[in-house]
């Protein structure tokens, strides 16, 4: 069986095949892994490399799907799901030249205007959430295209408070 | 005793505090708002009673809907957990009317300790040593101008009304300073509803140290040595410990003694915190008395044994003190890190969303106050707290050990958390050698990102895939007993390379 | 110290020292039989090898198997927890031999206080107090019979390779003694390799209170004061506390003592426990040495503030003791239960199956030594020992409205346990009391049933109907991120009556 | 909707109807209940009745729903699953007159022969399982018509070791 999996804009590709009894190979670009699993919970694996034991816990929303394993979170897209650019720096959803809120809240203060020529790092918006207020950097330096909100107004994450034309 | 105690609070604390009912034989009556109909505090509680909408000033800060819950339940005490009423004084008065008792200092101690420049006027007289700054509070951003003129630069802007770090911001310079102040303002409009701020002196490289004390309605009162509390981000405590790797023990005594000197001129009741900075050369400095249940209260009572939710309603009660000064001691090293929904690589910034799995550590010497689940929706409309890790062992050493072996097993999925962040702290060299100052993470880890090898990002790959395999030969499930079938049930015997 | 430590041994012990392997820096190995593929403790471990089938002799008795996965490993040392090789002193011989740390005491001290006859010489000789008894065991019905005569019924049948109740029995008359022997010794054949018995004068209405301690390979001992396990059915353990409520400091100062001298006549090294039985005019009798980890360590570990495993690993690696006998004291009191796959309505036999649903405990002071997960396989290969709930808290009332609300908030589904049993013995009038002594259960809780009331029979009717109702409406399930609809969704709005 | 389950060999009906708010209605032989309730997780349920919280879990095997519910487990059947004779005493699975094992072992010693009368409360046989040796004792007294196992016979849960005809 063959599996694609998005990180960092990159395609990865496994391919991976096993018998009856847990045993499993796996290519992974040229690696190649042997390997025993068994799926103890829906959302819990454990694997044997190599008699080396290996804990991974993974879940999945509409777009991601994410492994902790050795402690750590890696989320991997789905190829062909609905959002865009992983990994992008200008908040959890944003890709370089949309920038949004990671999470819903509400705009305190529009720092730009359309037009304006921004730096990188520059604060570009107030969100507040959660009972903080939350400054929104620009991911780039460039130039202000779109203001879609204005002081008060309620946002969703995921949708594009400022567009910016990069100049990066 | 009472027989039954309302709480006005949600997640963990609210849940902390049921149990504590529990264990007394006291019925716990929870109050949620609409969103949280499925929350965790509702699901511990004997009794729940939904008290409005979403917004806190329509539920938990609601002061009508919480009495009218009290009434309509027949509770004879209000527990309020930390945040939200936790330290209003009208709220505290408005139970005393009510012939309420409420859990927490009386309503004139809370006013005292809740203004911060009425209790630095207090303290002050009676030579406690306080942080030059100004001697009232002020919504006037030019008068805050020229106050921190004559303080000198840098200044700390706080809120008056408030704690947590709320509206808190360091300002270098004068040119930050009406940004800061009408930010602070603002955020202390909305945390608090007192826009009001003060100003002072900057200490550079501090620690932030706090005592525990308790005291009860018949004048007595102990302290319960001290939490170092000085790994902060947003000015916002995220990992706690006791014993502080600062203090020796002729410090502690004096600090002790300054905190119950606190207590007696403000007149306080009940559990509370002396908080104090102190810097490099061992000079202390009174900031404020935290007048709540602190989020951190877990790490004394595992050092010194004691319950102090027990005590907290044992004291409302009208008891006595039963212990003595002399009967407490600290044992062992405790360490707590706070699990907050926000992304450690972008500002911190709040973290919202459904927990798609996670699940808690667990192992001797671990505790875990939860107030999440797989499953629940963490809202936008309240703290971003989702549970406190604490770990307790002999030796500080193996504590920290052991809090980074529980943060490498604990998987919270969907949501962004600080726990990789936290398991980085705790195993940084600076961190194991004690120097925690308050200037902890921009100087030993700015601009953190979690680091991926290779080699992890192959294990993520395979786990991904086995996942997914399974997922498209899942059967429909019927109830809890999901069995998950072998894929090569269906799919027979396969070899590498055949497709 | 170690780098890798093998641990020959399943279930919630295998992991509660494979924790403490990784907060010290080592590496732990599990081993494995064929049916434990998907156990807890493989995953816990950083390896896991497979050592051989499901029966215990071709696995986690198997020492050839156990030996070889240390040297394929290149681990330095083995952990037997209990059970199993823990007490075998052929096998920590071989370990000897082949140049392998075992975490215990040494073969020679082992093979001593393994053998209760020539463990009763030894101590007899030192004026330790002992309950009269067979001078020799035996594997002769006749020769049992005689003795028994002698000591006077009635007497107690005791399994001289074995602990933990495996081969005991009350022998009332001597018309009981032929079977009760024969069936004796078969159990001890099949649990411990040898059949043989002895005899021992029955002590009636006694106290069972054990003393745990710790001696290094430079001479020093210590004592971690007592636990009480009197709380038994079917000669084992169910329920162990510390402090024991029948000591007072001059009794406890006076056993420990006598603890102390057992282990200093025995040469015994490491983590082990003085077991002696109480009469009711406070003489004490010294049975035996458990020469390993007990069970029940934890109350130990809570209330003294102390890592039993990390002292055994530690004193194992040759470190002296670094605490003295004035360290250490006694805070607070802990509990412990036993989580059993057991029916306490019929006769406590053992229950095997899949765990379809459970849900773990937790709380301040609340600790779950825990080797199974919802969805496991209980198997009938072993002991059905499930977890151990442990609880601690400044007070024993406390410590027993805590023990009871944990036990009372823990589904275990699919499998029958002893968890309902157990919080009624925790909440009856004479336990809350402190009378208990090793005949509580058939005095206090014969023929206990589970009470069901109407109302919660109703109860349970709307939870399995909203459950059928849910679970008919389920979609094909992906994955984690389940999402349980609503079924009005695709019902529409009900009204009752309606149809 | 209507539910039926077993206990005891009775048979309980349940009514229930609800709206999407999750408010719910039920009828339990003559009492009404009124109640909200969520369910939480597929296995757990939250409960409110009259204000009262009640926390149910909930799992099902083939032939039985359980419930745990105020610290106790109810064991329901599932009316025309194929195990009979809930609440029987010989043994889990057992009814009256077929003696069997809960788990299962191997059968040490069979203690009695057919046509033996027996007792109430007499041993019949000696089963190890989970190394400890357990003795199954008759339900009911009568009379021994079938040993249907050996001495080192292994055993399954539910598998009649023993036939009695009850005298009672």
């Amino acid at each position: 069986m063959e599996f694609e999996f998005l990180l960092d804009g990159e395609i990865y590709l496994i391919k991976i095949d096993g018998n009856p009894s847990g045993e499993y190979k796996a290519v992974i670009a040229d690696k190649e892994y042997q390997f025993s699993a068994s799926n103890i919970s829906p959302n819990e694996f454990s694997i044997l490399l190599d008699k080396k034991n290996m804990k991974a816990y993974v879940a999945e929303s509409d777009e991601r799907i994410y492994v902790h394993v050795g402690g750590k979170i890696i989320k991997l897209g789905k190829p062909g799901a609905a959002a865009g650019g992983f990994g992008g720096t200008g908040g959890e959803f944003g890709v370089k030249d949309e920038i949004s809120t990671p999470m819903p809240g509400k705009v305190v203060t529009v720092l730009v205007n359309e037009g304006d020529q921004v730096k990188s790092g520059q604060p570009l918006v107030i969100v507040e959430s959660m009972k903080m207020e939350n400054e929104i950097k620009s991911p780039t330096a460039g130039q202000v295209v779109a203001v879609n909100f204005s002081n008060g107004d309620l946002v969703e994450p995921g949708q594009p408070i400022i567009k910016l034309n990069p100049s990066e | 005793m009472f027989k039954k105690i309302l709480i006005a609070n949600r997640g963990e604390i609210a849940i902390r505090v049921m149990k504590a009912c529990r264990e007394m034989g006291i019925d716990s009556v929870a109050v949620y708002s609409a969103i949280d109909r499925d929350a965790l505090h509702v699901r511990t509680a004997d009794e729940a009673v939904w008290i409005g909408e979403a917004p806190p000033n329509e539920s938990y800060l609601n002061m009508d809907a919480i009495i009218n819950a009290v009434k309509e339940t027949g509770a004879e005490a209000i527990h309020p957990g930390y945040g939200f009423l936790a330290e209003n004084y009208l709220f505290a008065e408005r139970c005393e009317k009510e012939g309420i008792v409420f859990i927490g200092p009386d309503s004139k101690a809370l006013k005292l300790v809740g203004d911060k420049v009425a209790s630095r006027e207090v303290t002050e007289k009676e030579g406690i040593p306080l942080i030059p700054g100004m001697k009232e509070k002020s919504t006037d951003v030019d008068h805050c101008m020229a106050e921190a003129e004559k303080i000198g630069f840098p200044v700390l802007l706080k809120a008056s009304a408030g704690g947590g770090g709320k509206g808190m911001r360091v300002v270098n310079s004068s040119n930050e300073l009406k940004d800061a102040a009408e930010a602070g303002m603002r955020e202390a409009e909305a945390a608090f509803g007192d826009p009001s701020v003060y100003l002072e002196k900057c200490i550079e490289k501090p620690r932030h140290v706090e005592f525990q004390i308790l005291a009860d309605k018949h004048s007595n009162a102990i302290h319960l040595f001290e939490r170092e509390c000085s790994i902060q981000r947003r000015h916002q405590k995220i990992i706690e410990e006791s014993p502080s790797t600062a203090l020796n023990d002729d410090l502690r005594k004096r600090m002790g003694e300054t905190a119950l000197k606190v207590v007696e001129v403000s007149g306080y009741t009940n559990a509370g915190t002396v908080e104090f900075l102190l810097d490099e050369n061992n000079n202390y400095y009174f900031l404020e008395v935290n007048a709540r249940l602190q989020v951190e209260h877990p790490v004394t009572e595992m050092v010194c044994g004691i319950d102090l939710v027990h005590a907290q309603i044992r004291i409302a009660a009208g008891e006595r003190l039963w212990l003595s000064q002399d009967d407490l001691s600290q044992r062992g090293h405790a360490i707590e890190c706070r699990i907050y929904a926000e992304d450690p690589e972008n500002n911190f910034l709040p973290s919202a969303g459904k927990i798609l799995y996670m699940k808690e550590p667990t192992g001797p010497g671990v505790r875990h106050d939860c107030g999440v689940y797989s499953g629940c929706e963490v809202s936008v409309y309240y703290d971003p707290i989702l549970s406190k890790l604490i770990t307790w062992a002999p030796t500080r050493e193996i504590c920290c050990r052991r809090m980074a072996a529980a943060l490498n097993d604990f998987p919270v999925l969907g949501i962004k958390t600080d726990i990789e962040f936290l398991r980085d702290v705790i195993i940084h060299p600076e961190f194991l050698k004690g120097n925690t100052f308050t200037d902890f993470i921009p100087i030993n880890l700015p601009d953190w990102r979690p680091a991926l090898g290779d080699d992890l990002l192959d294990k993520a790959l395979l786990s991904a895939s086995l996942f997914s395999n399974t997922a498209s030969q899942k059967p429909v499930v019927s109830g809890g007993s999901e069995e998950i079938p072998s894929p090569w049930k269906t799919l027979g015997d396969w070899e590498i390379g055949k497709k």
